[in-house]
């Protein structure tokens, strides 16, 4: 939303200056992500409490394909060096590359959502769905909520890819790439700690927790 | 009906922005933080009428024992509605309204930092109180309580607690965005020398509770949406049978509203610490101290929770932190009281209706803090939770505090937003009844509390003899009342004299009173330069060697000496000559465009599926509508 | 609320638009081949027998790793205004006392 | 200022006094009748003596300021600018966190003494809390009653708390058989009571004899009573629990130890069964039986030693077991006296009487009730 806020942030702050010295957006979009940290904790601590907890299965251990998650993993993290690179494109100016770099992010990104919804679908064929059990209702609460945001993300992506043809974006204007990327790598980084937290730790006997 | 409003702002001329700053369409596309403030205390106050009438009706099925006038159903709303609209469409817009207008004023800033997206966060909140509001004529409206616990609030059958969820969860985006929007500004919008430690204490209280909000809302986000699924998508979050834990939405819920106490009150206790200077004539008594204590109470607030929670049986360990970080807390709080004391010792005081709220503030809320401290010692809890003792407590800290704050703000402020006066007589009237009723109410209630009246109840049997406070406490709700008809009759009447108001009729300190009143669009003509805390005051006024204060020769009378200073007293802002050199962020349609769109989703979660598409493209049209359109004229 | 040490200079000061140089595509590509390294070792620990008792502690290294590098190199905080740091900082810390506590209270962690 | 202070202040005091010797207050944490409550209540008083010193200091300062620093007519002092004075502060923030550290520490020791289970010689009840009424299950004793609590005095009473949904029926104790199994737990073969039914959260409160505990799905929580002197002690559902959460109230009865033994005795006592040809059989072959709209009181209730049509036991559902209902004085939450009248209203259309009661109306005609009626009268 903040990228979004950029032209109206510009005519009462044309003289450019401001008291910390930091970008007014970049300061936003720091701020959100601290409170977007909230958000994901309480939805991971929600699924920590209830991995354990089912009263029926399946359970975690039955449907989890740690080989095709890490595979999806990587893609989101390449997603995020291509982000950066496409920043570091913009800001030495050259948009062609910074065009090309969005869009092969924005690819990854969506490449990683097909993937989930790939794994949802299988997961569902497995038995397990929203309401069978705790772990069905906290995991795809959970994950769903993170694609959510990774779809936000291909959306900013592929305006700011646009806007790139309109000359909207340049050097200059290297901000508005630079705070998507924020907000990817953002993104990113939840994965990391669900792929561990969710994926990888084993879970105790489905009565414990 | 959220949407009602948007045939008005139909995108038309797409991408070209509006240019009228006058007229009522004007008010639809404003992006002028003074206006949206305006906006924002309008509604509040608004709610504030219909939140007060539902707690007559409360207070009405209570006047005596075993009454029948409401039905358990209808009981059960009211009391669910009175609590949710007192603290979200009340006392926290409210508290909004005056950020909004006067955080830009205080740090020397012609806006907020991004107009827009406060114009949205202000459409936001007023479409997620209207729709919570049409849940009584669409089934039912919340009758889970406003804390409204599992599993009973997503066993219940009737449609209300879903309306609760999701005009919450809206209610929530508008708060989360203007956050992070006010933040930003008082961070990084102040003028050339308004360093940190020289803004006033409200705007410093403003950025806590900006902080507070980012940082506590999206856990009762999850909460909500949680809540959500469990009632639409059959979900398993509180559901016992399923292993889920009715636990986890206390936790959850108290997470965020313990924070939100200090979100209610820290905006009164900083409105409070600038009107006491002003008319005890004195600075605020240990600035750095208030200051701080205020951070204090902000970062503590969040260790707090699980005292809402001592019944629940969480066991003595969490028992005994939670009744220790609790008591903590009344230290900085201690500490604000004491340097208001200190910063009436010794002063000139005029006996203000801004004034008069302030100390009536302070007094009510010394008697919330003790009740408060004696619910940390957590065995004398056990007897006192869920009872009326609680709800008097914290009608102490929200009533007694937070709106007898907010009121004085009202009539400090007034003439700088409206350039009239309100009568000092009908002020005075106001307070001397606001505070009887208040205490005829509300004090009471310690007393049924402890003789065992517990609360949500919608009748007691004569047998408990709580039948004579009970009847005391309705005839003060109705004082109330009256007092609060004399504030609309005056409010009213003040607009019958003509606008003729100097810049600074208080003789105050801070910068918001240096411009005309009511402010030009752009704030200030120039962006004032300023050299020390209470700058405007240091401009009027010197202290020899011997510490006598004496005018400077400028004035003193009241004159603000800044280039604009009260020049324009009479006109309107927009059209006077300096005005037009200034660019000013043009109005635009998008922001209620965006904010339109969500309460159309809420009603298709509720209704059918196709509007939230219809939702969902209505705001992403906005916001790109927003990301595209010039950023001028 | 360590923000009000905001780094706060009196009379405005023109933004540095990217205090402190941000990182060329070398260094970049380097950190990511790192943290695809790890991401595997992640996976081959996940079914080595003999890590079982030392999984989960060797699991939070590793992510904890990966966070740090993307968000000290990625996202630039290492090269950008403490004042950043000092946010995300504020909104990470919190969330991870505010769960653990909560967990704590439902005894997760002791099964 | 004066008169604000006198409103304030005087409600205060006000306070006190009318809590203290407020009349026939038989719900009131201000009149403790047992250890229990005592230890919250001795707490209770000296930190609200604290306050009232440490607000009649901070009013009082207030309203002396206010008074001795107002603006007089025509003065045209400006007073000096004060800014602060960091003494006085360490002194306001260290002076409130001491008298602090005195309440912490007795409200900490208290905490503790009150989560210990009693030892020795205890009596231990279940107590089951229902969408709108209690149920009392005493394990040793094999009794399962409803809305009356029955204790002995100068004993502890552990309580065992669980919240339990509408068709959840404690396993029903049968004089002779094996021993029931205790209700929280519920029977082996079956889920723990909570899961099963929409059971939501109430609280069990009786603040004469303790402080309040609350009654958690999927939580067993635990709570010590006491009481010194016989009496009746009233009680309420403190949690908002629904609908009806007004009328989930109950009493807990304190009997000399000899009483209680006697009533234990009663409520053991074999199920008279009507003599053949009265209403009162009748009214046992209506209970018995399926009516028009198919369900049945049996359905819910149950009453020890009374077997169903074709002699199977009878389960409890989810409503009050009716063993020697009569020896009860109230039903519906305690909130109906057991007179013919109230029972007959009762069973005539119950949700006349609790919104959202789940008590069906079955249609009963009027003769019908007059033999349900005396049927119940035989349950003493």
């Amino acid at each position: 939303m903040a990228t979004l806020e950029h032209s109206a942030a510009a005519p009462v702050t044309d003289h450019a200056a401001t008291s910390t010295g930091l970008p007014h957006l970049k300061l936003a979009m720091w701020l959100f992500l601290a409170s977007d940290c909230l958000l994901f904790g309480a939805l991971i601590s929600t699924y920590v409490l209830y991995r354990g907890a089912s009263t029926v299965g399946p359970y975690p251990a039955d449907v989890f394909d740690i080989p095709y998650t890490s595979v999806s993993s990587f893609v989101l993290l390449a997603s995020s060096l291509t982000m950066v690179l496409a920043l570091a494109a913009i800001q030495r100016g050259d948009v062609g590359r910074s065009r090309v770099w969005l869009l092969a992010t924005a690819l990854l990104g969506m490449t990683f959502l097909g993937g989930q919804v790939y794994e949802f679908t299988s997961f569902v064929r497995e038995g397990l769905t929203l309401k069978t059990n705790v772990f069905g209702t906290s995991f795809y609460v959970l994950t769903g909520f993170h694609g959510t945001h990774v779809a936000v993300g291909v959306l900013m992506l592929l305006t700011v890819f646009t806007l790139s043809f309109a000359g909207k974006i340049n050097q200059d204007s290297s901000m508005t790439v630079e705070l998507v990327g924020l907000y990817w790598h953002f993104v990113d980084i939840v994965w990391i700690v669900i792929f561990t937290v969710v994926y990888l730790i084993p879970t105790g006997s489905p009565a414990g927790g | 009906m959220a949407s009602v409003s948007v045939p008005a702002e139909r995108p038309g001329g797409l991408l070209r922005r509006p240019h009228a700053t006058t007229g009522f369409w004007a008010w639809f596309t404003t992006v002028d933080h003074k206006k949206i403030g305006i906006l924002y205390g309008i509604t509040a106050f608004a709610f504030f009428l219909i939140g007060g009438t539902e707690a007559l009706l409360i207070r009405v099925q209570l006047a005596r024992p075993d009454q029948t006038f409401l039905d358990a159903a209808v009981y059960n709303e009211l009391f669910t509605m009175h609590g949710i609209t007192m603290v979200f469409l009340v006392v926290m817009p409210l508290s909004a309204a005056f950020f909004n207008y006067l955080l830009p004023l205080m740090i020397g800033a012609r806006d907020v930092v991004f107009p827009r997206l406060n114009a949205f966060s202000y459409w936001a909140f007023l479409f997620a109180g209207l729709f919570i509001y049409s849940s009584w004529f669409l089934g039912g409206a919340p009758n889970g309580g406003w804390f409204g616990y599992a599993p009973n609030s997503v066993i219940d059958p009737t449609r209300g607690m879903t309306f609760y969820a999701i005009g919450l969860l809206i209610a929530g985006i508008a708060s989360t965005v203007s956050a992070v929007n006010l933040a930003v500004t008082v961070l990084n919008m102040r003028a050339p020398g308004m360093t940190l430690f020289r803004m006033p204490v409200f705007v410093w209280m403003g950025l806590v509770v900006q902080l507070l909000l980012a940082f506590s809302l999206p856990v009762i986000t999850i909460g909500l949406v949680e809540l959500l699924f469990d009632r639409l998508f059959g979900t398993h979050f509180f559901d016992v049978s399923a292993g889920g834990s009715p636990v986890l939405w206390q936790h959850l819920f108290w997470l965020f509203g313990h924070p939100e106490v200090y979100i209610l009150v820290l905006p009164a206790m900083g409105i409070v610490s600038e009107i006491l200077p002003v008319f005890a004539r004195k600075p605020l008594f240990g600035y750095q101290f208030v200051v701080f204590s205020g951070i204090a109470i902000g970062f503590i607030g969040f260790g707090v929770w699980a005292h809402h929670m001592f019944a629940v049986g969480l066991g003595p360990v969490a028992n005994t932190a939670f009744a220790v970080s609790t008591m903590i807390i009344a230290i900085p709080t201690g500490v604000k009281i004491f340097n208001w004391l200190g910063t009436l010792w010794n002063g000139d005081i005029r006996f203000t209706t801004p004034m008069l709220f302030s100390i009536g503030f302070i007094a009510m809320f010394v008697i919330g803090g003790l009740s408060g401290v004696m619910h940390a010692v957590v065995p004398s809890d056990y007897q006192q939770t869920d009872t009326y003792f609680i709800v008097a407590h914290f009608h102490y800290v929200l009533f007694g505090g937070a709106i007898f704050g907010l009121f004085g703000g009202m009539y400090y402020w007034w003439p700088k937003v409206f350039g009239r006066m309100l009568s000092e007589t009908a002020g005075k009237l106001n307070f001397w009844l606001m505070l009887i009723g208040f205490n005829m109410t509300f004090g009471p209630m310690h007393i049924l509390g402890l003789q065992g009246m517990p609360r949500r109840i919608q009748s007691y049997p004569e047998s408990l003899g709580l039948a004579f406070w009970n009847m005391v406490s309705t005839i003060g709700s109705f004082v109330i009342a009256i007092s609060v008809l004399v504030f609309l009759v005056n409010a009213v009447a003040s607009f019958r004299k003509p606008k003729q108001m100097e810049a600074d009729p208080w003789d105050a300190r801070t910068l918001e009173w240096a411009t005309s009143s009511p402010p030009p669009e752009y704030n200030f003509e120039e962006i004032p330069v300023v050299h020390s805390r209470d700058d405007l005051w240091h401009r009027k006024y010197a202290e020899t060697e011997g510490g006598r204060v004496v005018p400077v020769a400028a004035g003193g009378s009241g004159e603000g000496t800044y280039p604009d200073g009260a020049g324009h007293a009479a006109q309107d802002g927009a059209g006077h000559a300096g005005g037009h050199a200034i660019h000013m962020p043009s109005p635009s349609y998008f922001p209620v465009i965006a904010a339109a769109g969500l309460p159309v989703l809420g009603y298709g979660l509720l209704f059918g599926v196709p509007a939230v598409a219809v939702g969902l493209v209505i705001t992403l049209a906005g916001f790109f509508g927003w990301a595209l359109e010039p950023s001028a004229e | 609320m360590a923000e009000t040490r905001v780094d706060d200079p009196g009379p405005r000061s023109a933004p540095a638009p990217h205090a402190g140089r941000h990182p060329g595509p070398k260094e970049y590509i380097r950190i990511a081949i790192i943290l695809g390294a790890i991401t595997a070792a992640e996976v081959a620990v996940y079914y080595i027998e003999g890590a079982r008792e030392f999984l989960i502690p060797i699991l939070f290294f590793f992510s904890f790793v990966k966070f740090a590098l993307v968000v000290l190199w990625f996202m630039h905080l290492r090269f950008d205004s403490r004042t950043y740091a000092r946010f995300f900082v504020m909104g990470l810390a919190g969330a991870v006392t505010l769960f653990l506590i909560v967990l704590l209270t439902f005894q997760v962690f002791s099964s | 200022m004066r008169r604000r202070t006198v409103v304030v202040l005087g409600l205060v005091a006000l306070a006190l006094v009318a809590a203290a010797c407020a009349p026939n207050a038989t719900q009131s944490a201000l009149e403790p009748k047992g250890p229990e409550a005592q230890k919250s209540y001795d707490l209770f008083v000296p930190v609200f003596w604290v306050a009232v010193v440490i607000f009649f200091v901070v009013e009082g300062l207030l309203v002396l300021f206010v008074i001795r620093y107002r603006h007089r007519k025509n003065a045209t002092r400006i007073p000096p600018q004060v800014h602060g004075n960091t003494r006085l502060e360490i002194a306001w923030t260290i002076l409130p966190a001491v008298i602090l550290a005195g309440v912490a520490v007795p409200t900490i020791a208290t905490i503790w003494d009150l989560a210990a289970k009693p030892t020795g010689d205890i009596l231990e009840v279940n107590v089951l809390g229902h969408q709108w009424w209690w149920e009392f299950d005493y394990p040793d004793q094999q009794i399962l009653t409803a809305n009356e609590l029955h204790i002995p005095t100068g004993k502890p009473v552990y309580l065992t708390l669980c919240a339990v949904g509408f068709g959840y029926g404690a396993p029903v104790p049968s004089e002779g058989g094996p021993p029931a199994p205790s209700a929280c737990q519920g029977p082996p073969d079956q889920p723990p009571p909570a899961a099963i039914g929409a059971s939501v959260i109430h609280s069990f409160w009786v603040p004469e004899l303790a402080g309040t505990q609350d009654v958690v799905p999927n939580q067993t929580n635990h709570l010590t009573i006491q009481a010194d002197v016989p009496g009746v002690y009233e009680g309420q559902c403190k949690e908002f629990c629904g609908l009806s959460h007004t009328y989930m109230k109950f009493t807990v009865v304190a009997h000399t130890p000899d009483d209680f033994q006697r009533w234990v005795a009663e409520q053991q006592a074999p199920t008279p069964v009507p003599e053949p040809g009265s209403d009162a059989a009748a009214g046992l072959e209506v209970f018995l039986s399926r009516l028009p709209s198919g369900g049945g009181c049996t359905d819910c209730h149950a009453i020890a030693g009374i077997e169903g049509p074709n002699g199977q036991p009878i389960l409890n559902n989810g409503g009050p077991n009716l063993t020697h209902l009569m020896s009860r004085q109230c039903f519906r939450g305690c909130t109906l006296a057991t007179t013919d009248a109230n029972l007959r209203r009762w069973m005539e259309d119950p949700s006349a009487i609790e919104a959202g009661s789940f008590m069906p109306d079955y249609g009963l005609s009027a003769e019908q009730l007059d033999q349900l009626v005396a049927f119940l009268n035989t349950l003493e």
